[in-house]
């Protein structure tokens, strides 16, 4: 019966297929382009806002990529050194983090990853304190409650769904819709091209739109996980995923911080208004390692590096900052200097990290701390101590 | 005074914890309209509205995912897991997360999340809906554990677990939800939530149980004190962490333990009860702890699970062979 | 800042909410109205196939749908009557499950939920065997090679996977897409609209797509999922889910048996051909009780229950089959017959059911038998002989 | 014969057992051009090819859900979990799906997979990549749990687990991946996968142990020779099913015994073997079966693990409790 041929089912395959990742595909929002001039989009501009020079947050955005850039330097460094025991490498990903992490109010909350360096910088996070995790002394040196901002989390996707849920109690608390610009509030959740394949991310879709909670799902596709390219999780671009939930979704170039702030801060807008999720998928490509104990080399072409250095998201403001001198000489030397003083605070600080003590490790198993625990933290104090005594 | 049943006993718990603290919200699969398909919610959202009462979409781990997100913006969520056997697709967010993020957070972020879970088999159920995955928890730091085994422990037991600022895995026995009747008396205040009760008293031998067990162990004790047996039971209540100070007690009076649970015997709770009365009592023990647990199987079709099941008699059989040694 | 006026991000969520569920929404296919017209469709037309009587296999599928019914009637009595624990009824859902029964070949293998009875019919599993697991004297009955059948599966979602690896097993064996009819094959995942957000089923759209699997994700949305409707899962039509994912997908009025036959002969031809999977949204409505169990009158409106009665799947054929003189009285009555002997059959089968013996439990744990288990076995052999002594 | 690492071992027989059966399939996150994070598949997509050496998707439910349909379909895949902490959005397709399909089936479907895990800390690696699981799957019945310990065994044991019909839970002590090499003689057949094994005799005191703390163990056992104990060391091998007979005839010798492992002490592998040897050596035993396992914490920041991980001194720390008895 193969005399049967098969009916258009909508979408034809090679249309689906066709622009799925090559050069971001014909919806790549871009204001800025990688030769650092801006253009027009239909749907998307740059806006800083009223009563703010929007030249001067440019230079603002350039400062904070800069610096960004400089904590991942010195922190990979820092681990060639054996300073730390790893670190997640942030190169090429800065615009994406700088543009969305400065579209944020403070009242937002932010669920990162473990590499959101960048949006760390951008709520206030000594990036000291980034350390800590990677160097093995603690697992998140943070608050989240000071900054807004979430713990790092390691098992992929699982943030999402928490982003997800406390979106869902911004909405319990009355803190969106309101129509008070200071008060509404939104969640964005950040994660990756391959953590779009665990269950957990897609619930949370599910989750989001049912309740239309107020959270961006931000996905920074830098193109790997790891080894495995991007076509291994998706055959058509990442942010049409959204379609099949029921919301919005956008692709912009991840290595344009002008884009990436106007869609972040448009999609964070229509949460807070309670217009509900929103899928922003941020084009973009891991320059560097998956993270220090990574080799590249095993699994990717350098020719691609080569084409991607070519969009380097701080290249292309800087260019536009000079060609259009909106920026002085003086303004990039002071930048630099900043960047050499905050790569000074990391070395000295991350050395002067306080070590853990092998008995605080039964502290904060629980809030109430049970008798069990107790006795064997009391019991393993005592052996501590006869080495102590073996030794004095 | 009035007499209710563990179901209704659960459902008042429930309804008291959500009047006291507006924090408080109950969310899972059919928790809404349905109440739940044991009824254990019901009219909770009539009365508290769908924003406190939350019919999820269908998956588990999406229910314990937001939970964490509500509990970090200060709520309490109270996730019912509709059955033992799909607690499994959450248990990634419960072991990685819930039970990790204080610790993660050195305290700084607390996950005040009672996950309810109708657990033990005896009724009669297709495959999944009879599972006893206790022990699957409490090996894991950050959680604590406990079961009730009565209407009027199920109504306080709920409220503490609620109340308690760590993430707590509540194990229901649904066989029990609408068994037996027993005196509520609010006017007696409830022992604390992380302590084991001794419930009969007795000398020759120390039965240990919790949740659906417990009844079977006193069936068992009525029994053999026929035959001149008297057997102590202690219903241990939390499972973690332990209350061992009532266990060893006991088991120094009595000389003899025996350990009995629905779950596979293989690394369940007997065996980490057995190690530690071991541990603790050996000068007294004049026989092993013996466990009489599930079989290490799969939990059978239902049409042989009370063979499968422990029961008066394979317990009986343990009293036996423990007084035998 | 809120002067942000929100730009466009592609589908308007008015237009996405809109047609939902309402009726089906403007995409549903029909072929056969519930009054019993054949009516066309641009993209699938009804094909017996070649040499064969089209009138004949209507016939067939209107006696295969009015057995299945039986089935469930039948097994609904047994439960009311003791004999077994519980039933999962498929009333009102026998076209779905016929019509795409029906558009099976031999070779194709098929992964249902616990209420696929119909299906289970077209591949000539005997529906006493689909008792036992409900009387609970085993857990599935059958041998999933026997008739490329699998076992019923009880947790929510977990087979969709099981398919999509079974169909990559397919195409290893290079049984996809070599153009001959009857080597071909391609599995069909069947599941319901809740499993819609289980993070299993998203998966398995993911490793599907990826590996352009020859699987059918075939998903009877009957509007229920036990108490939550379908708009708690999903606000958009779930066949469009599958947009998201790179694949088509479509919805078909699975109240017609001719336009479900017609979608999923084509969706699994494209499946053979080796053109993917394809989602299969079969819009249908549970008319009974989610199980035996189970009270609807507690969360749902008789009204429903009402209009969707006019929308049965039976009565719309024989109303075709007699307007258009296509079947006889003696037809229907020989059915009818037919019917009423398959009752006999499933009452005194059922009761005849071999009883489980305890200790069967340890047989089947392992492949190969531990020691460990073999001495349990025997230890409780010994256990229950003590008590044959006894009574001796 | 020639010297080789745990992690060539493993390789190596990864290598033979495709080479020998070609419905021998290997799937997980990048174990196909980058050959695992690990590197143990290095080399295998390049000569067996993308059909049989998967990269996956980034959803381990789906691994191991496709896994089931593969084997369904007559393969016998090899499924990697990148680290021991990402198992567990697995845990549901494994415990619910892959252990019970053959007794769902009454044993007519077969699930020949193999689940490699490198587990176990002491890498100075980040949360989640330093678990220790084994109980979790081990008190789980339709499931076997073996843990290999050196680079031999590694070699034969992986070709045995993907040979057996049942599910194998396949324990790496990734933390010995690339620490010794061991002399590889191909002539010499190896024992029976489900056996343990005596891999030091001694009098005084049992060591039981597995996976990374056997040679934790035998270090121990080194040391303490040198002050006149005499300590016999035992690797389980396997932890489900326990082979309990050299266990029962060492302590028979011993009149002692030490459980040592990674994993958390509360309901680790330690209480099941001592809540064993208690019941088959009561009379034998001098002393209760002591446990040395990780804390009942979370795993620590890497900077402390060494002082959490049980090491030569804690083992030492216990033969002498033990003795003092
Ligand atoms: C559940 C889980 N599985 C596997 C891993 C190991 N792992 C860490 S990062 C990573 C790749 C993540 O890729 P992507 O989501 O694209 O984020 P990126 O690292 O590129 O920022 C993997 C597989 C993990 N952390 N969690
Ligand atoms: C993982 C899991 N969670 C919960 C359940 C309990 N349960 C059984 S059927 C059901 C509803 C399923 O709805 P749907 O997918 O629409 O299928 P239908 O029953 O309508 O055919 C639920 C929640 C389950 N079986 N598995
Ligand atoms: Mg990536
Ligand atoms: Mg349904």
């Amino acid at each position: 019966m193969s005399e049967t041929t098969t009916p258009d089912f909508g979408p034809a395959l090679g249309e689906v297929f066709g622009p799925a990742q090559a050069e971001g595909g014909r919806d790549l929002v871009q204001l800025l382009t990688p030769e650092g001039e801006r253009v027009e989009h239909p749907d998307f501009s740059f806006d800083a806002g009223t009563g703010v020079d929007e030249d001067e947050t440019i230079r603002g955005f350039y400062r904070d990529m800069v610096l960004t850039r400089r904590i991942d330097t010195e922190a990979t460094a820092l681990q060639r050194h054996g300073e730390l025991g790893i670190w997640a490498q942030l190169l090429g990903q800065e615009a994406a983090q700088i543009g969305s992490g400065r579209a944020l109010r403070p009242q937002d909350f932010v669920f990162p990853t473990y590499r959101e360096h960048g949006v760390a910088w951008c709520r206030d996070i000594d990036p000291l304190r980034l350390l800590g995790l990677f160097r093995g002394v603690d697992q998140g040196g943070w608050d989240p409650k000071d900054n807004n901002f979430g713990l790092y989390t390691i098992v992929i996707g699982a943030q999402t769904l928490h982003a997800t849920g406390y979106a869902m109690g911004m909405q319990r608390d009355g803190v969106v819709g309101t129509g008070d610009a200071d008060r509404d509030a939104a969640v964005v959740a950040y994660f990756g091209d391959g953590a779009s394949s665990q269950g957990d991310v897609n619930e949370a879709f599910i989750f989001a739109a049912s309740y239309n909670a107020p959270v961006v799902f931000f996905c920074q596709n830098n193109q790997w996980a790891i080894s495995e390219p991007i076509e291994r999780q998706s055959r058509i671009p990442l942010y049409q995923r959204a379609l099949g939930f029921g919301f919005p979704g956008v692709r912009v170039d991840g290595n344009d911080v002008l884009a990436t702030y106007a869609v972040t801060k448009a999609a964070l807008q229509r949460a807070r208004e309670g217009q509900g999720p929103t899928f922003v998928e941020a084009y973009t490509y891991r320059m560097g390692a998956h993270t220090t104990t990574d080799d590249p080399t095993r699994y990717r072409l350098s020719e691609d590096l080569e084409t991607w250095k070519l969009k380097d998201p701080i290249a292309r403001v800087k260019a536009y900052l000079t060609r259009n001198g909106l920026a002085s000489e003086d303004f990039f030397a002071d930048v630099e200097e900043e960047a050499e003083k905050l790569g000074e605070h990391l070395r000295e600080g991350c050395r002067a990290l306080p070590e853990p003590s092998p008995l605080s490790v039964f502290d904060n198993v629980y809030a109430e701390q049970t008798p069990e625990l107790a006795a064997q933290k009391a019991g393993f104090a005592a052996y501590l101590d006869s080495f102590e005594g073996a030794q004095a | 005074m009035s007499k209710i049943t563990l179901a209704k006993g659960l459902n008042a718990g429930l309804r008291k914890a959500m009047e006291d603290d507006p924090k408080v919200l109950v969310m899972g699969e059919d928790v809404g309209k349905l109440g739940g398909v044991f009824r254990i919610t019901d009219g909770l959202q009539k009365d508290f509205g769908e924003d406190r009462v939350i019919d999820t979409p269908l998956a588990e781990s999406g229910i314990l995912g937001t939970a964490v997100g509500l509990a970090m913006r200060g709520y309490r969520p109270v996730c019912e897991i509709q059955f033992d056997g799909f607690v499994y697709p959450a248990y990634d967010q419960i072991v990685s997360q819930v039970a990790k993020i204080h610790f993660r957070s050195q305290g700084k972020v607390k996950m005040p999340i009672v996950v309810r879970i109708p657990f033990g088999g005896g009724i009669g159920a297709v495959e999944h809906h009879s599972e006893s995955p206790e022990a699957q928890f409490a090996h894991t730091p950050g959680l604590k554990v406990v079961s009730c085994s009565n209407p009027v422990d199920g109504y306080w037991m709920i409220q503490q677990a609620i109340a308690c600022d760590d993430p707590v895995i509540f194990l229901e026995p649904k066989r029990q939800y609408h068994a037996d009747k027993a005196e509520l008396d609010e006017s007696v205040s409830p022992a604390p939530l992380f302590s084991s009760r001794v419930v009969r008293e007795g000398s020759d031998v120390t039965l240990l149980a919790y949740g659906p067990m417990v009844k079977t162990c006193m069936a068992s004790a009525e029994a053999a004190a026929g035959d001149g047996v008297s057997l102590e039971v202690i219903d241990l209540r939390t499972l973690s962490p332990l209350d061992m100070g009532p266990v060893v007690d006991s088991v120094r009076k009595t000389g003899r333990a025996v350990v009995v649970h629905e779950a596979h015997t293989n690394l369940g709770m007997g065996a980490e009860v057995a190690a530690r009365v071991a541990e603790e009592c050996f000068y007294s023990l004049e026989s092993p702890v013996l466990r009489v647990g599930g079989f290490d199987t799969p939990y059978p079709p239902s049409r042989i699970e009370e063979e499968w099941l422990p029961d008066l008699d394979r317990v009986l059989d343990a009293v036996d062979r423990s007084m035998a040694f």
